[in-house]
């Protein structure tokens, strides 16, 4: 893959638990002291019952290759070692039966809620993305059986403008038929999510935050992020945020 | 092989002691790693009151190191005794209890509340955190001041006293003087060197503060030489800190003069880097035979 | 696009200037970049009289850092006018003259024999060494004792006199303030932090001056922090220096406070770090449509 | 080759001086700013003519893992690139017709003379190591052949004890049919060099110098060593020096 994006597979040497989509991971980029500290990656897919090839499972990630750390990852080799700590946080909750979900990616954000459209089969998927290069494989969109909707900044993939359009479109189209509960679970800039507020759409959304994180485990409190519920750390609080909960500064 | 030390009243089973604000309440860490095989934990800074912190925009990393302007967010010396107190007395290991105040009256104020709790085995005064404003960031920059406040915390406890000291001064020699003549028992060298960033595409600063704390082995060079030099200027154990990753680090604080060690960022990097810590310094005992920590400190020959 | 600065009377064409001690006296880098495109080359410091400087074991490297106890070696200032400045000469940029005195006469004779000399057009004056004694070390750590001795030199020259400011102080607002009194028409900040590393294994100092400069990466977020506080205190222009690698870093300083930059540690990673952190200056001007490099000096917006 | 020291070549993408053996060269470990400084390296051999494989010649090192920016060396894939700068330094001045050069090294100090065997053919080696498994491939003292004496501290090749002892057997063997000038030219660590003060070797000695360097050309001061002419810089005025000049500490 050459857009930018690179898929990462690490094989854990331990047993891990079966995390929960929205969740994620620590990973210590090289043994080096610099980058310093590990980065937060969610998973986009991962085996976890054990089998002869993957004793522990297997973790997929996929990774925009933004600064330091990121491009370190990008060029580890088959055999390389990392640190690993995880699954951390809490991911997206259950979704009811009796419930609709629309899943809201952008960019590189499609990584954290990927995942959702296995769990959730058929579930729609609405993706922004700034150019058609950009895009993984979309042999990747296969579960949500050809329910996916695409925005990209210049016009060369999908619609041309915002994928928050789309989406507002389409629900006003849903409530002609629906009336239940809405859940929107979105993963992308926090502009995107500001978007999404302004909008005041018709759903309870979730999302998933993103701040630099030193311990991901909740004890450096420097992930800090200010609710109306108070401050909360987003590696042990979130990432994954009620957006209405989420009091945005600027 | 003894790894015992005893620091100004508090006897340690071994020199590793995790640095304040780097591991949490302790109890976090129970899941990776076995806290009874630390010397002791120093738990994240303690006021009287909860402390909300600063607003977010509160880490950056930084070449081998990393700032952070958390603020000194915490739950308050009541809810700690109450909440997390009970679960950390069931280590068999020793807890030192960071605190701080906005006046001296709340320092003395933190100092008996702490005092007066069961399991709290010895106190680390923090007069530097370097994310405070300019008239609170004097008790740990002019001696004077240094040695009232500590004075004053002095007489509220009976516990053995800690005063961590701040790199952001011209002579630490003179600040360990203060610290002692104040009534400290043992001093902790160093907090954080006080840095910015700024982002050059927003051009805002990183941290919501401004500026930040920084730590990590960017500082150790720093924090070995200031061990060093307020090792020659006072008599009471020093805990030594600044950017210790492995066993070889924190020898050579303790051939600076330092009689135990803290373990800071590192525990970010590796949530089990303490005992690893302490696994590098037996390391390196066995291998030059020596039996006793205690003859390494302060062993450099100059 | 607009490059050129003004440091306190030396106009320069580009901000980038070289630190003194990491690019020799110039000359020494031609073979490796074309020494007309950068604003100005400071050399290395100079003394009234050739310095031997400190015993070998000078440099050891640190976490992304560098220690260094060269103790001022430098061939004086008579060798280096009659051996270097005749080839400096030759070359479209600004020589500037790192210049330092164990006394106040000798920081006077110094200032009045480079400012006799042709070709030089700054004098920069070293009053924050770390590996010199304790008593010349009050020069760049006691205000009053910095206003003293700049104002001494000041005298003794009518050249743009930019005075290098220490980390190694609790206010560097202060320090600029003393330094701005006394007479300097611009600063450089900083110099390097007192740093101290140990081979575990001999149980000697790396430097056999013990304590030794701290540079490169490692102090960047100290340095930043510094310039912003001192850009703060005083209105004279600043050299913001301290871990600059890339144009990003430089632009970091500019935002801080910094009219000009100092390439310092960078150039012995690679020798044409100078004119690669100027490229990297003009291509974030264009990309943020910047006309005018002064317009982002202490541009952060906090 | 796995016996702590291994190879590594270099091919530059710009045409390089013509290096005389003892002259050395700055490689930088990776492109990270930890390791910050480049390390300098002695060449055991080198391509300087080009050809169609290398255009611009090929440079050729054998290293020793020692600490943080050898260790990454050792690591490096084909096709990473490094920043090089050199031939640097001053290397062993020239050796006359009527003169006997004797080559000396100790441990990886093979690295810096092993070229000397190439350019004065069948010269007389000495080569003290640790233990057999140190030893790089035999194939490479071919040059001196077969004229080479190895002495390890076990005992496990050659003769168990210094190689000194060997060199000052040689010497003395020697000076029985021959009383022109001997020549010696040696690296190793500087415990060795001391020795061979201590040993008043009836020959010209030239060593070369190691020491931790910033620059590598002169500019930081940062590798002076004492001679009885003052203080030197390794990297400008050496790395190799007549024994005598050097002033040891301690
Ligand atoms: C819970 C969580 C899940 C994430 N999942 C993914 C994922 O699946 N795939 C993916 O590609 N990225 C993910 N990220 C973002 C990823 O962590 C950052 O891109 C990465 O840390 C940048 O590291 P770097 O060293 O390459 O960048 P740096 O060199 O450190 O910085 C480069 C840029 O990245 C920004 N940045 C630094 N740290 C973070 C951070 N923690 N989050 C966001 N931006 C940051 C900086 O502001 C800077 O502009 C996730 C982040 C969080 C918090
Ligand atoms: C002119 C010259 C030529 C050299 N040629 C070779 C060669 O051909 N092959 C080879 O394997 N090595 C050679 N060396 C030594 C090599 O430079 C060091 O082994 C290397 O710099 C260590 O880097 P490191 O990051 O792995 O070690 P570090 O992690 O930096 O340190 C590990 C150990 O190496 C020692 N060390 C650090 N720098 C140096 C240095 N410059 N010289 C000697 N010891 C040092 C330290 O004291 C420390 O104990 C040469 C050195 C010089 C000065
Ligand atoms: C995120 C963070 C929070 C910290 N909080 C405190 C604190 O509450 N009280 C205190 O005395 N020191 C605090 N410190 C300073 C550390 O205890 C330690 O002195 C410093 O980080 C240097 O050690 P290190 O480089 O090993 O981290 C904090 C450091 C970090 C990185
Ligand atoms: C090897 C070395 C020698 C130095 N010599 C001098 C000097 O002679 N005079 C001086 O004012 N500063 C000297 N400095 C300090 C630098 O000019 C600069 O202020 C400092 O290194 C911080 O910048 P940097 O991190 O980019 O190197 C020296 C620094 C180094 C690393
Ligand atoms: S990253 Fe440490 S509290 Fe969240
Ligand atoms: S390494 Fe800089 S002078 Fe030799």
């Amino acid at each position: 893959m050459d857009n930018g994006y690179f898929a990462l597979q690490v094989t854990p040497n331990v047993a891990i638990c079966e995390p929960v989509i929205g969740q994620f991971f620590m990973l210590k980029p090289g043994e080096a002291i610099d980058p310093l500290l590990l980065r937060p990656f969610s998973f986009v897919d991962f085996i976890i019952s054990p089998n002869d090839k993957y004793p522990n499972g297997l973790l997929m990630f996929l990774i925009g290759a933004v600064g330091k750390g990121t491009n370190i990852l990008k060029r580890l080799a088959v055999g390389n070692r990392l640190s690993v700590i995880g699954p951390l946080g809490r991911g997206f909750p259950a979704v009811e039966d009796d419930e609709n979900l629309l899943v809201v990616a952008g960019g590189i954000g499609i990584a954290s809620v990927l995942g959702l459209t296995k769990v959730y089969h058929g579930v729609s998927l609405f993706y922004g993305i700034r150019t058609k290069e950009q895009i993984p494989d979309t042999e990747w969109f296969k579960y949500t059986e050809g329910n996916y909707h695409i925005a990209s900044d210049d016009g060369s993939i999908g619609e041309k403008g915002s994928v928050l359009e789309l989406l507002e479109r389409y629900i006003s189209q849903l409530r002609k038929s629906y009336s239940g509960k809405i859940k929107i679970y979105a993963c992308g800039p926090h502009g995107m999510y500001k978007a999404m507020v302004r909008m005041n759409l018709d759903a309870e959304v979730h999302v998933s935050l993103e701040t630099p994180m030193a311990c991901g485990i909740g004890t450096c409190l420097g992930c800090a992020v200010e609710t109306v519920n108070g401050l909360k750390v987003v590696c042990k609080d979130g990432p994954v945020f009620n957006l209405k909960d989420i009091i945005w500064d600027g | 092989m003894n790894l015992s030390v005893n620091i100004g009243g508090l006897g340690l089973k071994n020199p590793i002691v995790t640095a304040s604000g780097t591991f949490g309440y302790g109890v976090e860490y129970a899941e990776f790693l076995d806290l009874n095989q630390i010397g002791a934990i120093t738990v994240k800074g303690l006021s009287p009151h909860p402390a909300a912190g600063n607003p977010p925009g509160r880490i950056w990393e930084t070449p081998c190191g990393m700032l952070n302007a958390i603020g000194l967010q915490n739950i308050g010396i009541d809810a700690f005794i109450n909440d997390k107190l009970p679960d950390l007395r069931k280590y068999d290991t020793k807890i030192i209890a960071n605190f701080f105040g906005d006046t001296i009256e709340e320092y003395v104020e933190a100092a008996a509340a702490l005092s007066a709790a069961d399991g709290i085995h010895a106190l680390e005064m923090n007069i530097s955190c370097p994310n405070k404003q300019a008239g609170w960031i004097a008790f740990g920059t002019d001696p004077a001041l240094t040695e009232k406040v500590v004075a004053a915390a002095r007489k509220a406890t009976k516990l053995p006293l800690i005063v961590k000291l701040s790199p952001n001064v011209t002579s630490i020699a003179d600040m360990a003087k203060a610290a002692v003549d104040g009534g400290a028992d043992a001093l902790s060298v160093i907090n954080t060197i006080t840095g910015m960033a700024i982002d050059i595409e927003t051009r805002r600063p990183r941290l919501s503060n401004i500026v930040g704390g920084l730590s990590g082995p960017a500082i150790r060079p720093v924090a070995v030489r200031m061990v060093y030099q307020a090792a020659k200027a006072v008599k009471v154990p020093i805990i030594g800190m600044g950017g210790i990753m492995t066993g070889g680090d924190a020898i050579e604080f303790i051939l600076a003069g330092a009689s135990a060690v803290a373990v800071g960022t590192a525990n970010f990097v590796n949530p089990a880097a303490s005992v690893e810590v302490l696994q590098g310094i037996k390391e390196y005992m066995t291998r030059n035979r020596i039996d006793d920590i205690n003859s390494l400190v302060g062993g450099v020959i100059c």
